[in-house]
Order: C-alpha cells, then structure tokens, then sequence
C-alpha cells in the first residue's frame, strides 16, 4: 500500500509539474499586463513537441540522444522521493536527500554534457555557466538542508517533515537562514530570474536554453518537461519542510484529501511570489551569480551555526 | 722547583729547550729563505745535542742512532737540498714581508703562554722538567705551523713542516725519554721519504706554476666566481 | 594459507620483475632450452616446438611481455585472494621472516586492515597487467627498454604489498622505500625529456623527505619503547606533546606521499609523465598505501588520539580537497588533471580520517567505525574510478598520441567502448548516484552530520563548514569532469590526431578498465559487500564495528540508523530503469517520429568549425573569474596588427598559464635557502694552502682552550 | 698469528716485484693477483679470529681482534675488486697518452705500498707504528695524486701532502703524549702497545688523555676528512687516477677512523666525562651538514663523490661518538657499507668520466643511452650511498638516525637534515648525468664491472639481511667498543 501511494505521489508530482510552470506564467502575465495563456498551455506544448518528428544534428552521438531519458528519469526519481501529500514513504527511506540532491546533480551532468555533445560554441557555453552556476548553488543548499536534517536528526525528508510537524510551530533562527538560502537556490538551480532568464535566447545571458538548443521533438519535451519538474521539486520542498503543516500523516484518503489541497494551494502561492519577484528585478550579470550564490551559501552556512551554537548547544 | 735545585742535565736541557724555542720564533721572523734555513739547520744541530745528551745521561744507546740520523736528515740533508733549491731558483735574494709581522710575533708570544696553559693539568702528576719541556716542544709545534700560515713560499711550509717535526722529536726525547726504536725509525723513514718527495714536488711545482709561491696554488677552490 | 597466498602476492611480482630483465638475454634462454630438451626432456617435440616458437626473434619480446604481465597479474589475483580471505575470516596472522637486522627479523602481521589494502591493491594489479601487454607495446626497446619497465614495475608492486605486511619499523622503512625507489625509475622512465627529469628528481626527493619524516616518527615511538616491531611500538606509552610530535612527522612523511596539500607538489608533476599503467598505480594505489601508513601509525601505533589532530586533519583534508579540484580544473593536460583530481580525492579521506579522529577521541568510537567506513570505502573507490581514468588516458594517448585536452574531441564515434569505460568513472569520480563515489561521499556526509553529538564548540562549527566544502568540492569535481568528457569524447575532433583515431584493436586494453568500471557500478549498487569487509578492519583496529541492524543489509544502506538515514541503491536503480523504460517506451511509440539527422544549425553564417567549441579554458573561464586568487594566473594576449597604420588586428595570440601557488611562497624559497646556504658554505673552501692550515690551526688552539 | 704476517709480506714482496719489473709486463694484472692473494691470506686470518678471538702476536707487536679484522678483510677485498677495476682503466688510460710506462710502474708500486701501510695501520697494536703506518700511506699516495703531472695534480698532491703531514704530526705529539702518560705507570718498552694501554686505561692521567685526543683527532681526522680539517680531501681525490679516489674513499678514509676509534676506547676507559665522545659528535656533524651543502655546487663529479665521502665520514664519526651499542654498531655497519659502495661509485665514475672524456659534470650526459651498464651503476650506487632501502646504507643510517633519537633526540632533526640536504645535492647532479639523450658521438668504453656488481650486491645483501657470521662479528666488535652488545 505504502509503494503503491509513493509510486501514485511520484506520478502526481509529474503531472501536475507542467501545470505549476503554466500558473506561474499565468501570474506573470497578469502581473505584466499581458494577456495570459492558458494553464493547460504546457501540457499542449508537451504533446505536440512529442509527436513531432526530432530533428538531431548529424554531428550529435548517442550520448546526446540517450540524455534527455536520463535527465528525466532522474529527476522523476528525486520527485519520488520527496513527500507531496503525505509523509512516511518509503521512497524516502531508500533515497534520503542527499541522494536527491545526487539526482539532481545527475541530472545536470547528462545535461551538461549534451550541451558539449554537438559542438557548438552555444552548447560549450551553456555547459560552463551551468556548471558553474550549480556547482556554487549546491553546496549552499546542502547547506540548507542540512540545518534541518540536522533539527531532525535525519537525512530522510519523510522523517524531516514528520519531525517538523510533530514539533508544532518553533521559531527557530536557523530555518530562516535556511529557509532564505533555500529560496535562492532553488532560482538559481530552476534558471529563473535574476540568475537566468528562460525566455530569452541571447547568447549572452542564457544558460539552460543554450544547451538545449539543439534538442526538437520528443527531446525537447524531456528536458521541459523535467526542468518543469524540477522547479515543482524546489516549490514543494521549501513549501514542505518549512510549512509542513497541512500535509497528511496517514494514508487515510480524507487526509490525502486535505494534503492535496493544501499542498497546491501552497504552490499557488509561492508560484505567485515568485511571478511578482521575476517581474521587479532584473536579471543579473553572469559574474554578479557568484555574489548572489555566495550569499546563499553564506545563509545556509548561518542557519547550521545557528543551529549548532544557539539551538543544539550543551 | 727552581733550576738550580736540578741536576746538570734538566739544566742541560731546559737550556736547549729554551734555545730550540728561540729557533722557532727566529724562524717565525725571518723573511729571508736562506736565513731561514740556516736556522732551521740551527735548530736541528741543538735536538742532535739533545737527543745525544739524553743518550749519554739516560745510557740509552739507542737514540745515539736517533742523533745521527737527526744530525743527517735535518743538519745535513735537508738544509742542504732546500738551499740547493732556493739557490736554483734564484729566490735567495727576495724578501718577502710578512704583513704584521709585530702581530704574529706577539701571536707566537701568546702561543708559547698558551702551551702552558693548556698543558697545566699535568703539572700535578709530573715533574716541571717534563712540563717545561713538553711545553716548548708544543709552543714549537705550533710556532711551526704559525710559520706556514704566515710564509708565503713552499719553501718555507716545507721549513715549518720541518720543525714541527724537531719540536715533536724534542717532546719524545725529552718528556719519555725517546720512543721505541722501531717507532723512532720509522718516523725518521717517514722524514727521509718526506724531504725526498718535497725535492720532487719543488721540481713539479716549479715546472707548473714558475714558481714556488704557494698562494698560487689556488686553483681548486669552490668560491663562487 | 591466507598468508602463504600473500606471500605469493609478494612473490610473483618479484618474479615478473624479474623475469622482465631476461628481456636481453634470449640467446641464452635458447641454448638454455636445446640444452635441457636435448639432455633432459628428449621426444618431447611438442613443447620443444612451442617453446622455439617462442623463442624466435620475432615472437620472443611480445611472449616475454606477456609472461611478464601474467605473473603481475596472478600476483594482484592473489593480493585479492589474501585480502578477501583475511577480511572475511577476520583474523590477525604474524609470522617472521629471517631477513633484515639480526635481532630483529622482518615482522610479517597480516590483519584486516592490510587485507583490505591488499584487496586495493590487488584489484588495481590485476586491472593493469590485463591493460599493460598491449600498452607497452607501443615502446621501442632501444629507447624504453621493457627489463627496466617489466623489473621495477614487478619491485613497485612488491614494494606496496610489503609496506602493508610489515609488522617492524624497519622492515616498513624498506618496503616503504623500495616503494618509492622503484615508483621513481618509473616516473623516470621516459627520460629523453627534461620535465620528466625534473618530476622524477622532484618526487624521488620528496620521497626521500616524507621517508626520513616517517623515520623519525617511528623514532619517536621507538625511544619511548624497547625495539622497533610496531607490537613494542603499542606498548610505549608517550607523553602528548610526544605523540603529537611523532603524529606531525607522521603525518608529513604520510601526507607527502598521499599528496596532501601544500606538499602535494610531486604528484601533478610525475604522474603524468609515468606510463600509464604506472600512473595508474600509482595515483590510484599507491597513495592508497600512504593512507594505509597513516591509518596504522595514528590509529594503531599511537594508542591514544588526540581530537586536535582531527581537526588539523580536517584542515589540511579540505584544503587539499578544494585546492585539488580546482587546480585540476584549471589544467589542460589530462593526466595533470587527473593527478590534481587524486590529490583532491585524498583529500577528502583526509578530512574524513580527522573526523573520525575526533570521534575516537571524543569517546565515540561507533561513530569513529562510521567515519572509517566511509573513510576506507572512499580510498577503495578512488582506487577504482582513478585507475580506471588512468587507464582510459593511458587508451587515448596511445590512440590520438596526445594528452592535451584541447586537442582531442569526437571520440565519443571514433571510440565507442573506451567513451563508455570512461564516461563511467567519469560519473563515479563526480559522485554520481548509482555509482561508488557517491556512496562514500554519502557516508562522509552522515559522518560529518553526526556533530551534534560532540561538546566542543570549535568541532561543532568546525565540521560543518568541513561539509560545506565537501559539497562544494563534489559540485566542482562534476564541473570538472563534464570538462573532461565533454571536451575529450562529444564535440568534433580538434586536431587531426583525434580525427583519425580509432578505437584499440588489443581488446585486453579494454578489459583492464572494464573491470574496474564494472566494479565501480556493481560497488555503486552493492556498497554493502565492501562495507561488510571494512567493518571487520575497523572492528580490528578500533574494536567497534557499525550496528548490524538490517537484516536486509546487502538491499539497504542504513549505517547509523534505519531511522536518521538510510539508502537503497538497489532500489534506486530499479526504480530508475523503470522510469527510463517508462519514459522511452511513451515517446517511442510513434513509428512517424524517428530521428531526423540534419546540419547543425550555424545561425546563417555558415560553417562550424571545430575551432569554435570551447576549448578546456573558455569552459572553465567563469571558475577563473570567480576562485582567480586560488591560482597564479599568467595570462597573456598578444595582437598581430597589419594594414596602413597598424591599426587592424590580423590575429590574435592569447597564452594562459596557470600556476601553483606552493611554488613561490613554500618551494622556490627553500630551494634557494639551501643554495644560497651551499654558496657561503663554499667560501671555507678558498684554495689557498695558508688558509688551510689557518683552520686547522684555529681549531688545535679552540679545542685546546675547550678541554682545559 | 702467520697469516696476519703472510698479509703484510703480501704487498710488500708486491713492492719489490714492481720496483724491479719490466715495464712491459702486464702489470694490472699481476696487481689484481697479488691482491687476491692477499685477500685469501687476510680471509684465512678472519677465520683464525673468529675461531680463536683476539689474536695477540707473540711479540705483543701485532694485535688482530674482531673490531680490526673485518676492516683488514674489507681492505683487502676493496683492495682486489679496485685492482680489477684498475686494471682496464690504466690501460686506458695510457692508450689514451695521458700516462707513460714509467708512470704507471710508479702507479702498481704505490699502490701495493698503500696497500701495506693500510694492513699495517690495521694490525699493528704499536701506536707508534700507527702512526708511521699512517703518515706511510700519505707518502705512498701523494705522488700517485699528482700522477698526471697536470697543473691542478700537483696542487692537489702539494696541499694533500702539506695538511695530512701537518695534521698527523699533530697525532704524532698526541700519540708522544699517550706514551707519556703510559710511562707514568710502567715500563717504556710496551707503553705504546694499544692492548697494554687498554689493559691499565683505568691508571691513566685522564687529563693527558684527554688533550692527547685532541691532538689525536685532529691528527688522524685531518686524514678522515673532518671539518673543517678537510681540504686536502676534494683535491687528491679528484686530481688522482679514479682507482686511487676508490681506495682512498673507501679505505684510507675508514683506516684514519680506525684509528681514532682505538684512541678513542683508551679515551674513555680512562676518562669518564665522554669528552672524546662530544668531540666526536661535534666533528661529525658538522662535516655531515657541511659536506652536505658542498654537494650542491660541484661541477666536478669526483668532487662530488669526494664531498659525499666527507659527508659519511661525519656520520660515522658522529655514529662513533654517540658510543652506546646500537649507534657502535651502526657505524661498524655503516664503515663497511660505506666503503663498499663508494669504491663502486668511484669504479662507474671513472668509466663515466672516460666516456665524456672529462670530470666535468655538465659535460657528462646520457649515460644510460651510451652505456647502460655504466649509468645504471652509477645511478643505482648513488641511491645506494643516498641511503635508499634496500642498501645496507639505509640500514645503517636508520640505525645512526634511531641512536640519536634515543639518546640526543634534538639533534635528529640536523640528521635527518643533513640526510635530506645531501640527497638533494648528489641527485641534482647524478640525474641529468645518467639519464637523457646520447650525446653526439658519445661512445662506449672497455670496462669491467663486475667490482661494481659485486660491491653493490653485497650492500643489497648487507641491507636485505646481515648473515649470521658477519652480524656475529658486528656484535663482537660493537662489545668490544662499546661495552655492550646491540639490543
């Protein structure tokens, strides 16, 4: 029962990915004073792309072909892993979560090294930026994370957010640090604004669409697909370990119920903040991301001593 | 003890010793070859008395054969073969100055005090005899070796090896009162061999550096150039 | 049994040493052979036609190689036999040898601990000797002779397996240096070129530096104890200032040769000019060996750790670990890279051998069997993944004669098995999951997560950001290493070495790294077995293993508690087949959309070259901005002007040069004391007969007036 | 007690016959058989000694106990691998023109003189005749210094000549002065036997003693090589023929400290204050760290080997008087080891040097390419002498190392130092010499190297295991001067 809930949270979480990144469009435009497309509009574009027919560069080997399986699957599985609805899955006991900052980190290698596949200066680009980009964020979100595995005494997220919940509400210094460090990986590891910008595609800003410049079809689709799944992952971790409350702690199919309805309603919301974020500030310079990281990586670094020093001191 | 509470022959030979000392510090200031050699000869013509004294007071006949072969080696043959050499290369007529010459012969001063000092510990469990002559025979030694720092010619080291040899021949003879006659011709075998590869080695220097001013021998060093 | 199979170990390596040296001598072996058939084995044309056959001119270098490099690798079969059996008996066996100093036999101890590094070792042996017939063949006997390859390749070996037997001060000394000595005439090997001089010289000198350091630690121990075996050396009981001083000669004996930073400098220079098969054992064992040194004097000779040594440890392990990779990154010549790349690896074990110093100290010495764990699992895995990269550089300089990165790329056609070998270790050295290198570095993090239970206030904020660097070292390894792969393998060839490159035609080159590379993804999803085996050495060594809790321990992974984390990797792995079969079989299933191939698109401007990918600087550019005071950066731009004022630029030369900070501010000013030193000294010596005797003079009087 | 005659008539009847000989004959090899002859006599004493211990001559005059005996068979065996290795080296040597028949009459007699006055020094029980025996081998080898008669030779010959003859006359007043104080307590006729002395050391002035060792050690270590009485050493060895640097690296040296040693027990049975050990200490180390830092700049390699010869000196000379068992016996091991590998450097540098056609380091290149043998020797046996495993070298410098750890645990670092520093300077050197391209025209010469596979095998053997005859003897010697046995 328990593998069949987890098997049927990791499916919900990849299908209701697309409609996340189409509702935060839908806030932006709005905010924009455009006329919104509709929240469908991403689930349409994925079925088209993957009936078209690919086209590859004669120049790609099969590395690039194979990647975006890879990427998606591995990004399916960190979904697995973390608790939409309800806690205690044992997904989570076989991968806790640096395991899934591994798939993630998975995920990005397969990328980055098909953005080198073809062998254009766009790809290479967008390979290094992305490398560097991510191999500044990841510490600081392990970084993060590790200030409330730490609290709960587990690597395991089901654990983590049981413990939180069962905790009631403490105001602890060290998830504010973590919570804020969170918050700027998670924009800097999606390609949101300010760190890159997913609507352009001018060599001198664009990171992730340089790589995926060459991908059409059905690989197209992969790669959207699961970037959409990633920026769900991010959401509902920080909606998740730091606002557990509302999620469900039994299979009971009421409390499902509730943790469905509460978990999107706290994704509404952080899409909405992160629409009005994109629309005041501007994206920032390549060589800016590194102080923006190092902030970040700063924060998480606060939050652990904080909790070390001022929590968990003897 | 005062000398005249001792007998004739550590008069005898305090005497000598003091005239043998003497020697080492005319040689130390003479900047003339052939002079030096002449004291040099001087000086073994005096450890020829000695050693033949000793082996008339001590009936130690032995070192008769000791005072011969000293009279040969050091009065006889090898004044004559450095003068022979001096002569050859037409150098009895340089003088050379020593520089400081007033300081080294205040060093050799100090030298002979220092000899006492050094050899005061045995004073307790000897006769001064033995003391005074082991210290002139040291004060000898070194004086010598003071002589081959300070002179420049080859001829001169080969003067000061020499006497360092007499003053060590002197502290034999006088403070053990010769040694075993086996060791006593060896090391006047050494002698022998010594002056006959320094005849050799004037020849070779000569031919090499025309001359035989040793601080020309300096091309082996490991100065930084 | 297990120890006469260690022994064999030791013992057939000195025999394919020596059996290389007889490569000169096939004259004698013949007359050798029509004697012995002619007088002792007559009618027995069969053997005597093989053995003629083989004997012949032309047959004869390549049947020798090949002997040479079975007995090497029937040695690392049973390194891996002796290993395994010791580990999974879980005994101590001694025994003595009556060689060495005459009241002191050589001291043989065969213990868990050694079993394992036995196990390293063994597998590193046996994946070379399948590689090395095929590589060396590529050496020309006048230039390289193969005796002195074959022989001091048969003594390093020896020398390893030996350093893990001893059981005595001395004999440890000797195996260790035998180690060394032999590592450095391999490094010399190819001495035509004056860098690979100059790295030998440089090595074999810190050898002999970290040696007399190890020495001397040893003599530490041994004055306050009465002999040299390491049963005496337990026994002595040592004040702290006493231990910690033989701990810091220790550790820099052990540190310069595991290649910890800032001593590490020997290593990106000599493991690159080895061949490499050496450089293989070499960065992927023998630092290993070093580690095992330093394992067995902190944790078994010094019977009391101190905490403090942890956190240097910790320090020196995250300096190492960072510094490492990002110098790795910075270099354009693979097997610099990689050897960067082993400094940073060691590096982390480092830090985690302090953390588990601080746990034994601190009266925790489960969660010190934790931080050994993932301290040994790391060593094993870096032994596997950095030999397989070895392996594979090895492969592609021997294919594209070429080691420079950024003259390579497209491979990944022209070299469909190698691409593939290689782009596994790549992802195990990037800690990927499925694969080992994650595992271990899983384990560092839970070791390292397990602060809170220690008091101190400078470990609990120290350990932390120790962390904090870990992560970002394995963030940056993986930018590394998609460098490496992306600019070696995808692309299109950047010269046109790479363009006519093919793959090996001697499949038992491919072997070698197929091995490794299969045990670094069965380990990868199997990490249990090896932690079977490490649990039993660290039970040895500190006398608590981790709880065995799970029943279903080969499925999971849950080394402190099922309850504060755990991981499947089996489960992992099914679940990810799933989701890929998943995936591939829905956007399959329309026949219509099979792949088009089409001309990359160029932006209308036509044609792409190979010259415009980016290059192993350009990638790495935006690390040279961000970390640029790590390195000393040489960086130089150069414009040809033409036209009537010299105003248009016809072409534009750009040099980057990238350089160790160590050499400046440690090494240069050393080098230059001693000269310096060796200068004045020189000035004694004037050449002047008078000044002579001056001296000798000056020193009758000085000693005179001393003793009265 | 014969064959200890048999070995000293030995080289003597060798004396006579070159003296007398025709000049034509093959005279290198007649030298390699007269040594052997006399390695078999002194093989034969050995046996002697260790079935009967200590063996005195009737005469009292000659005195063989297990300390001297194995350095008279080590001299011996030097000796005759040396004059293997002569043999093709003088005749090349002469083809070449650099030598006349007459000169190389000259060369054998000497070297069978040498040859003499080292047995001598080694079996006499007369310090006196020590003495001679010593100032002996100076004269014998100082004209075979300035051999080649070049400009250089002959300032080296002069200055060898000048400072050994100076300095041992020192030894010469420290051994008048041991008499001295010997006649204090008995009769004149055996006051100068070395086993009278031992015997009634406990009698003696200490404070005579105690300056005669001064003048001892400055003596005989003018001829050890001791800094800063050193100076001659460098010159003589690089200026002479290449088997003269052997035997006087691997021979004269060891004898001069032979002496010292012997001086050094009557020291200390008299005096308890270890005055004699200090000094020792003192000297050795500094030679050890100065000769040390000479390496790094030669630009000759017999030079080079020279300082190193220096550098070991020192440490033995340190190992010495440290006293105690374990550093005792360090030093014994470290003499023997030493010897053996510096004789077999010196073989492979003579070779070298004849196939570059100079001793000019920067001029020898790519050995290795040229002449495996020869660069492989070289290389192989200045790791040896750099105190690599498995080399008897490191044994005993691990030894020497543990000593001082025990008992001066502050000076272990100037050890280790010092080790470090001259590694560091014979490798610089010895690297690009070895290894490389051929250079241009560069070939190979006629060379037997068996000495050196000899020499360096049994140092392998002496690192690997001491067998039980020779570690027996080791021990016998370390009791006899130390007082205790190692360990």
């Amino acid at each position: 029962m328990n593998w069949l809930i987890a098997i049927l949270q990791g499916a919900l979480f990849i299908i209701l990915a697309p409609l996340l990144a189409g509702w935060l469009k839908y806030c932006k435009c709005h905010l924009q004073n455009r006329k919104a497309p509709s929240l469908l509009q991403p689930y349409r574009d994925l079925i088209k792309l993957s009936n078209k027919q690919p086209v590859v560069s004669d120049q790609a080997s099969w590395l690039f072909i194979t990647a975006p399986y890879l990427i998606f699957s591995a990004t399916a599985l960190a979904a697995t892993v973390v608790p939409l609805v309800v806690v205690d899955l044992p997904t989570s006991a076989s991968a806790d979560v640096i395991v899934m900052v591994g798939f993630f980190a998975f995920a990005r290698f397969f990328l980055a090294l098909a953005g080198l596949d073809i062998g254009t200066a766009f790809g290479g680009m967008g390979s290094s930026r992305e490398m560097t980009i991510s191999s500044l964020a990841e510490p600081a979100m392990l970084m993060a994370i590790f200030t409330l595995t730490m609290t709960a005494s587990t690597t395991n997220l089901s654990g983590a957010i049981a413990h939180v919940l069962n905790e009631g509400l403490v105001l602890r210094p060290s998830f504010v640090f973590a919570l804020f460090a969170l918050i700027l990986v998670a924009v800097a590891e999606t390609g949101r604004i300010p760190v890159d910008n997913p609507s352009t595609h001018l060599e001198l800003t664009m990171i992730h669409e340089a790589m995926i410049l060459e991908y059409s079809g059905r690989y197209l689709a992969l790669i959207e697909w699961a970037s959409q799944l990633k920026l769900m992952l991010y959401g509902v971790l920080i909606a998740n370990i730091f606002f557990p409350w509302g999620i469900s702690e039994t299979l009971n199919p009421k409390d499902l119920g509730y943790g469905l309805l509460a978990i999107l309603g706290k994704l509404a919301l952080l899409a909405i903040f992160l629409a009005i974020a994109e629309t005041l500030v501007a994206k920032m310079r390549l060589f800016r991301v590194q102080e923006y990281l190092s902030f970040a990586y700063l924060l998480g670094l606060l939050g652990m001593l904080s909790h070390i020093i001022l929590e968990a001191s003897r | 003890m005062n000398i005249e509470q001792t007998d004739f022959y550590t008069q005898a030979i305090l005497s000598i010793a003091a005239l043998i000392g003497l020697m080492s510090f005319l040689m130390l200031g003479q900047s003339r070859l052939l002079r030096l050699i002449f004291v040099f000869a001087l000086q073994g013509f005096l450890l020829t008395l000695t050693t033949s004294l000793a082996a008339h007071s001590l009936h130690n006949p032995h070192l008769y054969i000791s005072a011969a072969l000293t009279l040969i080696l050091k009065v006889i043959f090898i004044p004559w073969m450095l003068r022979r050499e001096v002569l050859h290369m037409n150098i009895h007529r340089d003088v050379q100055t020593l520089k400081n010459k007033t300081f080294i012969m205040l060093g050799g001063a100090s030298l002979m005090v220092f000899s006492y000092y050094v050899l005061h510990p045995i004073v307790q469990t000897t006769a001064p005899v033995m003391l005074n002559a082991l210290a002139v025979s040291l004060s000898v030694v070194l004086l010598g070796m003071l002589l081959m720092i300070s002179h420049r010619q080859a001829v001169a080291h080969v003067v000061g090896f020499m006497s360092i040899e007499n003053g060590l021949f002197f502290a034999a003879i006088v403070a053990t009162k010769g040694m075993p006659m086996v060791v006593e011709l060896g090391i006047a075998f050494d002698v022998l061999v010594a002056a006959v590869l320094f005849g050799i080695f004037f020849l070779h220097i000569r031919s090499s550096i025309d001359s035989l001013d040793v601080d020309l021998l300096n091309r082996l060093n490991e100065i930084e150039k | 049994m297990i120890l006469f199979s260690a022994y064999l170990a030791v013992l057939l390596s000195f025999a394919s040493g020596l059996l290389a040296l007889i490569v000169n001598q096939r004259h004698l072996l013949q007359s050798l052979s029509d004697y012995s058939f002619n007088k002792l084995f007559k009618n027995q044309p069969q053997p005597q036609a093989w053995v003629n056959m083989n004997l012949e001119i032309q047959h004869f270098p390549a049947f020798l190689r090949q002997a040479v490099f079975i007995l090497l690798g029937l040695s690392g079969l049973f390194a891996v036999i002796a290993g395994l059996a010791v580990l999974i008996s879980n005994q101590v066996i001694t025994d003595q040898i009556p060689l060495g100093l005459p009241w002191l036999p050589w001291h043989i101890r065969f213990d868990c601990l050694s079993g394992f590094f036995f196990l390293i070792i063994g597998i590193g042996v046996f994946a070379v000797s399948l590689y090395g017939p095929g590589y060396v063949r590529s050496y020309k006997e006048n230039q390289h002779p193969f005796a002195s390859l074959g022989l001091f390749t048969g003594l390093f070996v020896a020398g390893m397996l030996l350093v893990l037997l001893a059981d005595d001060a001395f004999m440890f000394m000797i195996a260790w240096e035998l180690m060394s000595v032999a590592s450095y005439f391999l490094v010399a090997f190819q001495h035509e070129h004056a860098a690979n001089r100059r790295a030998a010289f440089l090595y074999l000198l810190m050898a002999e530096v970290g040696a007399l350091a190890i020495i001397l630690a040893f003599g530490v121990l041994a004055s306050f104890s009465d002999g040299f075996t390491f049963d005496a050396l337990r026994e002595s009981r040592l004040s702290v200032t006493w231990s910690s001083i033989a701990f810091v000669l220790a550790l820099l004996g052990f540190g310069m040769k595991a290649g910890i930073a800032p001593i590490h400098v020997w290593l990106p220079e000599a493991h690159p000019v080895a061949p490499s098969h050496i450089s293989a054992l070499m960065s992927g064992v023998m630092l290993k060996v070093a580690i095992y040194g330093l394992i067995r004097f902190c944790f078994d000779l010094l019977s009391e750790v101190q905490w403090q040594w942890g956190v240097v440890l910790i320090i020196l392990g995250t300096v190492s670990a960072l510094a490492g990779i990002l110098y790795a990154m910075m270099q354009p010549n693979l097997k610099r890279l990689l050897a960067y790349s082993s400094v940073e690896n060691i590096g982390i074990i480092f830090m985690v051998l302090g953390l588990t110093m601080i746990f034994m100290a601190t009266g925790h010495p489960q969660l010190a069997a934790l931080g050994l764990l993932a301290a040994l699992f790391h060593a094993f895995n870096h032994a596997l993944f950095k030999n397989l990269l070895f392996l594979g550089a090895g492969i592609l300089q021997h294919q594209t004669h070429e080691l420079n990165i950024d003259m390579m790329g497209g491979l990944i056609k022209k070299m469909p098995q190698t691409s593939l070998l290689f782009l596994v270790g790549c992802m195990s050295i990037s800690s990927l999951p499925l694969f080992n290198g994650f595992v271990s570095e899983w384990l560092a993090f839970q070791t390292a997560l397990q602060v809170d239970v220690l008091d101190n206030g400078v470990l609990r904020s120290l350990i932390p950001v120790a962390a904090a660097a870990l992560a970002l070292t394995a963030a940056l390894a993986a930018a590394c290493f998609v460098k490496v792969f992306g600019l070696i393998f995808l692309g299109q060839p950047r010269s046109h070495h790479s363009e006519k490159a093919h793959e090996v035609q001697n499949k038992f080159m491919l072997a070698g790294p197929a091995l490794l590379a299969g045990l670094c993804f069965f380990i990868g999803i199997f990490p249990s077995t090896i932690i079977y085996l490490i649990n039993n050495a660290s039970g040895q060594l500190l006398g608590q293993t981790l709880p065995n809790n799970n029943l279903l321990s080969w499925l999971w992974l849950a080394p402190v508690s099922a309850h504060q984390a755990s991981y499947s990797p089996p489960l992992v792995l099914i679940a990810a087949l799933i989701a890929a079969g998943i995936c591939y079989s829905y956007f399959r299933r329309n026949p219509l959309t099979t792949v088009r191939r089409a001309e990359t698109w160029d932006c209308g401007f036509g044609g792409l070259t190979p010259r415009m990918q980016y290059t192993s600087s350009s990638f790495t550019m935006p690390f040279r901005r961000i970390f640029e005071k790590v390195w000393i950066i040489d960086e130089q731009i150069h414009k040809d002007m033409k036209g009537a004022m010299n105003q248009d630029v016809s072409a534009v030369h750009y040099q980057l040069h990238i350089h160790d900070h160590s050499w400046p501010h440690i090494y240069s000013p050393i080098a230059q004391a001693v000269n310096d030193l060796a200068r004045q000294v020189g000035r004694i010596q004037t050449g002047n007969i008078r000044t002579y005797l001056g001296y000798s003079f000056a020193t009758l009087l000085i000693l005179l007036w001393l003793i009265s | 007690m014969i064959a200890a005659y048999f070995v000293l008539l030995i080289p003597l009847a060798g004396i006579i016959f070159f003296a007398i000989a025709n000049s034509k004959m093959d005279m290198g090899k007649i030298n390699v058989y007269f040594n052997a002859i006399c390695l078999l006599a002194t093989l034969w004493l050995a046996i002697n000694v260790l079935n009967q211990g200590t063996i005195l001559s009737t005469s009292k005059a000659f005195l063989v106990d297990s300390f001297n005996v194995y350095l008279i068979v080590l001299t011996a065996f030097i000796g005759l691998t040396t004059s293997i290795f002569s043999a093709p080296y003088m005749a090349h040597e002469k083809e070449i023109g650099k030598l006349t028949d007459r000169r190389l009459k000259l060369y054998y007699t000497m070297y069978q003189g040498f040859m003499l006055a080292m047995y001598l020094v080694l079996t006499t029980n007369n310090l006196g005749i020590m003495w001679v025996a010593m100032e002996g081998a100076t004269l014998a080898t100082v004209l075979l210094v300035s051999l080649y008669r070049t400009p250089e030779s002959i300032e080296a010959a002069w200055k060898y000549f000048i400072l050994c003859g100076v300095g041992i006359a020192q030894a010469l007043f420290g051994t008048i002065l041991l008499y001295y104080a010997a006649m204090q307590i008995g009769d004149g006729s055996n006051a100068l036997l070395w086993s009278v002395l031992y015997e009634n050391a406990q009698q003696l002035n200490p404070e005579i003693l105690e300056i005669a060792f001064v003048f001892l050690l400055i003596g005989y270590g003018t001829k050890i090589g001791l800094v800063p009485l050193h100076n001659w050493l460098p010159d003589a060895h690089s200026e002479g023929p290449t088997p003269m640097s052997a035997v006087l690296s691997g021979l004269l040296l060891n004898d001069a400290l032979y002496a010292v040693v012997r001086n050094k027990m009557l020291v200390d049975g008299t005096t308890h204050s270890n005055i004699a050990g200090y000094l020792m200490m003192g000297f050795g180390l500094l030679s050890f760290l100065v000769g040390a830092l000479f390496l790094h700049r030669q630009k000759d390699i017999k030079r080079l080997f020279s300082y190193s010869s220096i550098e070991h000196m020192g440490m033995m000379t340190f190992a010495f008087g440290i006293g105690g068992s374990l550093a005792t016996y360090a030093a014994l091991l470290h003499m023997t080891v030493h010897s053996l590998t510096k004789s077999a450097i010196f073989v492979t540098v003579g070779h070298a040097a004849q196939i570059a056609g100079t001793q000019r380091i920067e001029k020898i290149r790519g050995l290795i390419r040229t002449q495996p043998q020869v660069g492989w020797g070289l290389l192989i046996g200045t790791l040896a002498i750099a105190g690599f495993p498995p080399f008897g070298v490191f044994t005993s410098e691990f030894l020497v190392l543990l000593a001082t750890m025990h008992s001066y645990p502050w000076l272990a670092p100037l050890v280790l130092l010092g080790i470090g520093i001259a590694f560091a300077g014979l490798f610089r050197h010895i690297q690009p010499i070895v290894y490389g391209e051929r250079p241009e025209g560069q070939l190979p010469v006629k060379a037997n190297l068996w000495p050196v596979i000899i020499h360096l095998g049994l140092v392998l053997w002496l690192g690997l295991s001491i067998p039980g005859f020779l570690a027996h003897w080791f021990s016998q010697a370390t009791v006899l001067i130390s007082g205790s046995a190692p360990l």
